[in-house]
């Protein structure tokens, strides 16, 4: 048992930390609200740095660590709130297709991702709430080639893509498709969210795709997508709640009201503690479902995973509350850096689905016994 | 015992309700309050509707007989604010339920009748300036201060969270006039400040939710008969009445709104008969409701123990705590139906953008209108006759 | 709209008091502890009162109140943790037979009961975890007569009862009977419960039975029982808070600690705060349902009634567990009078169902529109 | 990183296990320890364990090697205690875990080596006077005091919430030797006071799940090589050494017993598959499996933060709340499952028993051990930095 991090892992936190100081600022931050909440430059230097490719393989230009890693950078993303789309281009589109990495089109989009010439994506959901589900999407063959039709609903970081994989299907049969974003089939419209960052809905007309797979394996893939979905959130979300919780406390340390810092009685203070004990739980539940992952841990990936998302919906919620709480009318000034990270959290929260669900997904796997 | 109610009651509500929808919300008033920077109020449509329901009577609908108004009871207050809220109308609250009246009864015959006139009419709009930036929930430690100057004050001082100050024609101000700081609560004086006056401004503040107003008064002048009741005896003024204003702050009506809409949605179409049919969403409405329920009685019964001569204090402190934690959980409950849906803004947004916007609403009403820490206490020590603390 | 209490409410509230403040004393109440949590005599003091029929028809001596008047009276049995069968004899087993008290059997248990000759009671429950529901007891016709065999199992006061009702199946036909539980053929064993109130598993042996109804009255039967039972603990309930709030506040008005009495620390004021509100939820929850039943108001019983056990089984157990943290050790001893609130705070708790399961049917109601 | 056990602690946690079933929990003490009167010790099976415990080496094992113990560290510690408690065995965690090695470090030579190998024989039991009718959370105002008399102290005064002291051999007691009390916490010595001493007596309080006792000194006289420490220097011994202990107090293992023993009779019995499909029975066991999960690693972390040099204050406050709240609150989620059943007690209760007496037992962990108002504060003022409070 060793809850340390490894030297190598102290050094790309360190990394990550002064690269993301030095462009996280508040008039950076101002301007990249008004773009979509994407700085490109940032995300250039996360790419010359190795960060991107940080848990990718060797052969696409990447430095091979494990999640447990790419959980340190990913914690300091969410710390930073860092206008960049981590969760979904550094797990949940881009880990899922390792396993086809052989694939010329999978290298080329990894490695693209890599370097930072290109960012991968996945389009998941359609439209209305049924396309969070179904993929009504279709496919045609002809001879070698693939071209795919139909409505993509909430990519993220859709307009700033250059690959997307996707589902459809070809006939009955369900496959993974993975497309040129850029291909004049292609019709991005913005999708604005509560963070700030813009979604993209993709309306495709026989677009040119390559199939990664088809039939049984599909199913692997978008549960692998789920799963690093999962273990992504709750690492950022454990940086945001550190950002939170330090700015709340921080606030209440120096803001006096009659006549004592607010920190000092104690309805604030046990609010802060909660929000403390919380925080650590979200922690815990996000090294475990790493190290899980990382295959560092016996135990079902599936259930860590879920732990971790009730996790990150239980912490980035009550956080996020009682932190803008105590702040009174400072925290949900635009002026002042806690509601950036409110809103991320509820972004977070909401995408993976709301913690409902995934208690039904988690109770559901236990009377099944996948979950011990 | 019976905890309907009254047939005349409701058939108010209904009245409000279909004055709202008919007259007042109107495609042209919507389509104005859909603009971030009048979305509180202050637009054209806004002024014209406001003058409306000068004209119909509904502003002085609340005021005591004495004061020119009708003299509704508190029940029929609630209703009226909690029908407009609902409908979502920007309910000039202040003017008409809140400062008006206190208003009317205190200030100096020079100006009453003026002012009391263009708020009864629906031309006049009076924000609140109390919180400073060092002083949120202690407002006992104001430091604006006015000092006396001939027959004139002169205010200097800054304030902060003034809603509705971007449009508003008075700023209800709270200044001290007792340099002394030890005098704490006994030093302070209010005076109403015409906004057009000299040294007066006024700058936005954006938040994650709502607009609101940083005010600056810079050397403003005004005449001694802008000054409302006693000189240092302002307290009293400020924190009186607030018992029906904080009701209002967490009507049934107004929280109920977002699971309405959401259980409209899901009953009102097929796509959505799959999630209505799944367990976890049926318990998410069930908390729902059943909180809500409570809510919808938490109110009523305050309303009826005010209109029965009591000061409702204790009732309206515990709703105001419960309503405004349950705005926020409900925000949640909701959301997690449609969620990933909830996060989306603008022309994709879910219930026209209630869903979404409710969350960056939600956190205000936990602070605002006197903090929940302030009510929790307020409850301990009238309500269970513990001894107060520090 | 009037949440006041009529003249004669307050005169029954007033008679009520008097009768338990004389009989609910700790002696007496300890006393009650070693004999199944049952005292005879405040029962029979009741009776004569005329509290015990105060909600049955004239005919059967009774005072023909409403569930609201009633309710009054049970609140008063739970703000004195009074060691009586309130919510089983005089809702749960009794108000759902008024429709059939033109039969002679049916008049005989009620009229015992309103004088408190007798006490009438249900069977709801068969052993075990499947006994929850379906009932596997028979029935043989002989003639004009029925006979009774099976196991019940927890029926409520079930070793104090003279009248028991229950539900058995005559081939297929489920039917509701009424029998004497001084017929031979009963065999009774005690089953201790965790306030000390003991319920009686009861062999039931071709046992003599009249037939009360049979097909599809069952199940409005079984549904009225529920409901009942669920409006009356809500009542008993908010006495139960009242009560344990009322020691809560008193203690941390006396008790002093670091100086200064423990409730003027904020910690500890809010805690009981939050405690208030729940009680005030709960009483509105109760008022609304005991409304709904006396036909004072519109509106869904079924909905009101899971609402208000919903409310009962939360604020029970949050005010329950806080009044009990607040007062440490004091609470937890027996010669302090909170924990026998506790400990039926949490019977009726859990004899309701748990919340869980509430709210699944109050949700099931709601998607099916019987509830708004 | 490395979150798992490493081999070697597993195969400690095993050799424990295994040993606490076969050796200790055998039928005979089980039926000893199903009497309230003797269910947390003091039976005669129970000496014998403790005997064998002691021979086996078991209690010696957390003791550094300096006081003759093998030095186990905190790791090691809070797994035998863990396994232990979840085996349902009345672990002497103070005799062996918490004062006892103080007591080691602190008592005066006359009488160290006697009690010490009492204490790891399993000969001799050491039961906390601490808390007193007028001091439950504030030990800073204790009023049991011991007066200097020749060589001797002569000690008055009464201790509540003894805990064990029904078969306990010595109290560790905390007394005022400074008369003034306005020295507060500096005015307090450590003695050990044997209970066969002349003027102690202990009647037994019968509480809702547990029983425990109030202890009595009237001129209770014991000579000075019964001080432990300095005189007036007792403060450090009390509050020093918690954190292990209250690590212990909501072990993974003793918490997640009722969950474990639920899925197991769920899963265990066709008769409870309907159960187990039940979307709100698999809600309930997601909660308590997720919650669950949380704690076991906090525990974990917090033993392994300690092994690694740290104090682990903040992280054991931390875990000290969370799991006794957990505690509480899975009590529900359980018994929801199987109500109305879980009301049965004796020879019809769900799970012999358990599930009826974990909420009788429930709510001492949120205020014993440390209540959480102090344990939230401590992690607010050190886990956070925010400014210590009234």
């Amino acid at each position: 048992m060793d809850f340390s991090l490894s030297e190598f892992q102290q050094e790309i936190q360190q990394l990550a930390k002064k690269i993301l100081a030095d462009y996280c600022t508040q008039p950076r931050l101002r301007n990249a609200e008004a773009n979509d909440y994407f700085d490109a430059e940032l995300w250039q230097q996360l790419a010359e740095a190795g960060l991107l490719g940080l848990a990718l393989p060797e052969s696409v230009g990447g430095m091979a660590q494990d999640l447990e890693t790419l959980a340190v950078v990913l914690e300091q993303l969410g710390a930073h709130v860092a206008p960049v789309p981590g969760i979904s281009a550094l797990a949940t589109a881009s880990l899922p297709l390792l396993p086809y990495i052989e694939q010329p089109a999978v290298h080329e989009a990894l490695a693209a991702l890599s370097s930072g010439a290109g960012i991968l994506t996945c389009a998941l959901a359609e439209s209305g709430i049924s396309g969070n589900g179904i993929a009504q999407a279709v496919v045609e063959a002809e001879g070698d080639h693939y071209y795919l039709s139909g409505e993509k609903s909430r990519v993220p970081a859709g307009l700033q893509a250059s690959h997307c994989w996707t589902v459809a299907k070809q006939g009955e049969e369900q496959g993974i498709y993975l497309f040129s974003c850029d291909d004049a089939g292609v019709t991005r419209r913005r999708q604005l969210t509560t963070s700030g960052e813009a979604l993209a809905s993709m309306t495709l007309d026989r677009v040119k795709a390559v199939k990664i797979v088809s039939g049984e394996q599909v199913a692997q893939v978008l549960s692998a997508a789920a799963i690093y979905q999962r273990a992504a959130s709750a690492a950022v979300a454990t940086g945001l709640c550190e950002g939170m919780l330090a700015l709340a406390s921080e606030h209440c340390s120096q803001r006096k009201q009659f006549g004592r810092a607010l920190g000092s009685f104690q309805a604030v203070a046990h609010q802060l503690a909660d929000c403390y004990i919380d925080k650590e739980c979200l922690r815990t539940a996000s090294e475990q479902v790493s190290a899980q992952l990382g295959q560092n841990s016996q135990g079902s990936v599936e259930g860590a995973s879920l732990v971790a998302a009730y996790w990150t919906t239980e912490a980035l919620h009550r956080v996020s509350h009682r932190c803008q709480h105590v702040h009174g009318g400072t925290g949900v000034d635009r002026d002042y850096p806690l509601y950036r990270y409110c809103l991320q959290a509820r972004q977070i929260e909401m995408d993976l689905g709301g913690q409902s669900s995934v208690l039904a997904a988690l109770g559901e796997g236990i009377a099944a016994q996948r979950v011990a | 015992m019976n905890i309907d109610l009254s047939a005349e009651q409701e058939a108010f509500r209904q009245r409000v309700r279909e004055y709202m929808a008919s007259q007042m919300m109107t495609p042209e008033f919507k389509a104005e309050l859909a603009q971030p920077d009048v979305s509180h109020g202050g637009g054209p449509v806004y002024w014209q509707k406001m003058r409306q329901l000068g004209a119909d009577g509904w502003i002085r609908y609340s005021w005591p007989k004495e004061l020119g108004g009708e003299g509704a009871d508190p029940v029929e207050q609630y209703l009226l604010v909690d029908e407009a809220k609902r409908a979502g109308f920007p309910w000039p609250a202040l003017s008409a339920n809140s400062i008006g009246p206190v208003f009317a009864k205190y200030a100096q015959p020079e100006i009453r009748d003026k002012v009391v006139s263009e708020i009864l009419n629906g031309e006049a709009y009076l924000a609140i300036g109390y919180s400073e930036p060092s002083a949120g929930s202690d407002l006992a430690s104001l430091r604006t201060r006015a000092e006396r100057d001939g027959d004139d004050w002169v205010i200097n001082g800054q304030k902060i969270w003034t809603s509705c100050a971007n449009f508003a024609n008075y700023i209800w101000l709270a200044a001290r006039t007792d340099p002394d700081p030890s005098k704490r609560h006994k030093g302070l004086t209010i005076f109403l400040v015409p906004t057009d006056s000299e040294g007066y401004s006024c700058t936005l503040i954006h938040t994650m939710g709502v607009l609101t107003t940083t005010t600056y008064y810079q050397d403003v002048r005004i005449p001694d008969c802008y000054r409302v009741g006693e000189v240092n005896g302002g307290w009293p003024l400020i924190t009186g009445q607030l018992n029906v204003e904080r009701l209002s702050l967490v009507g049934y009506g107004h929280v109920a709104k977002l699971y309405d809409k959401t259980l409209g949605l899901l009953r009102g179409n097929d796509d959505y008969r799959e999630l209505l049919d799944t367990p976890w969403v049926q318990r998410n409405l069930a908390v729902a409701h059943a909180r809500l329920e409570a809510l919808k009685m938490l109110c009523l019964k305050s309303a009826w123990i005010m209109e029965q001569g009591g000061t409702g204090m204790v009732e309206a402190s515990a709703t105001k705590v419960y309503g405004s934690e349950l705005y926020i959980e409900l925000g949640r409950l909701m959301a997690e139906i449609l969620a990933p849906l909830a996060n989306l803004r603008d022309g994709d947004a879910v219930l026209n953008g209630l869903m979404e916007l409710w969350y960056r609403k939600g956190t205000v009403h936990t602070f605002g209108g006197g903090a929940n820490e302030l009510q929790r206490s307020i409850v301990a020590a009238a309500g269970l006759g513990l001894p107060r603390g520090a």
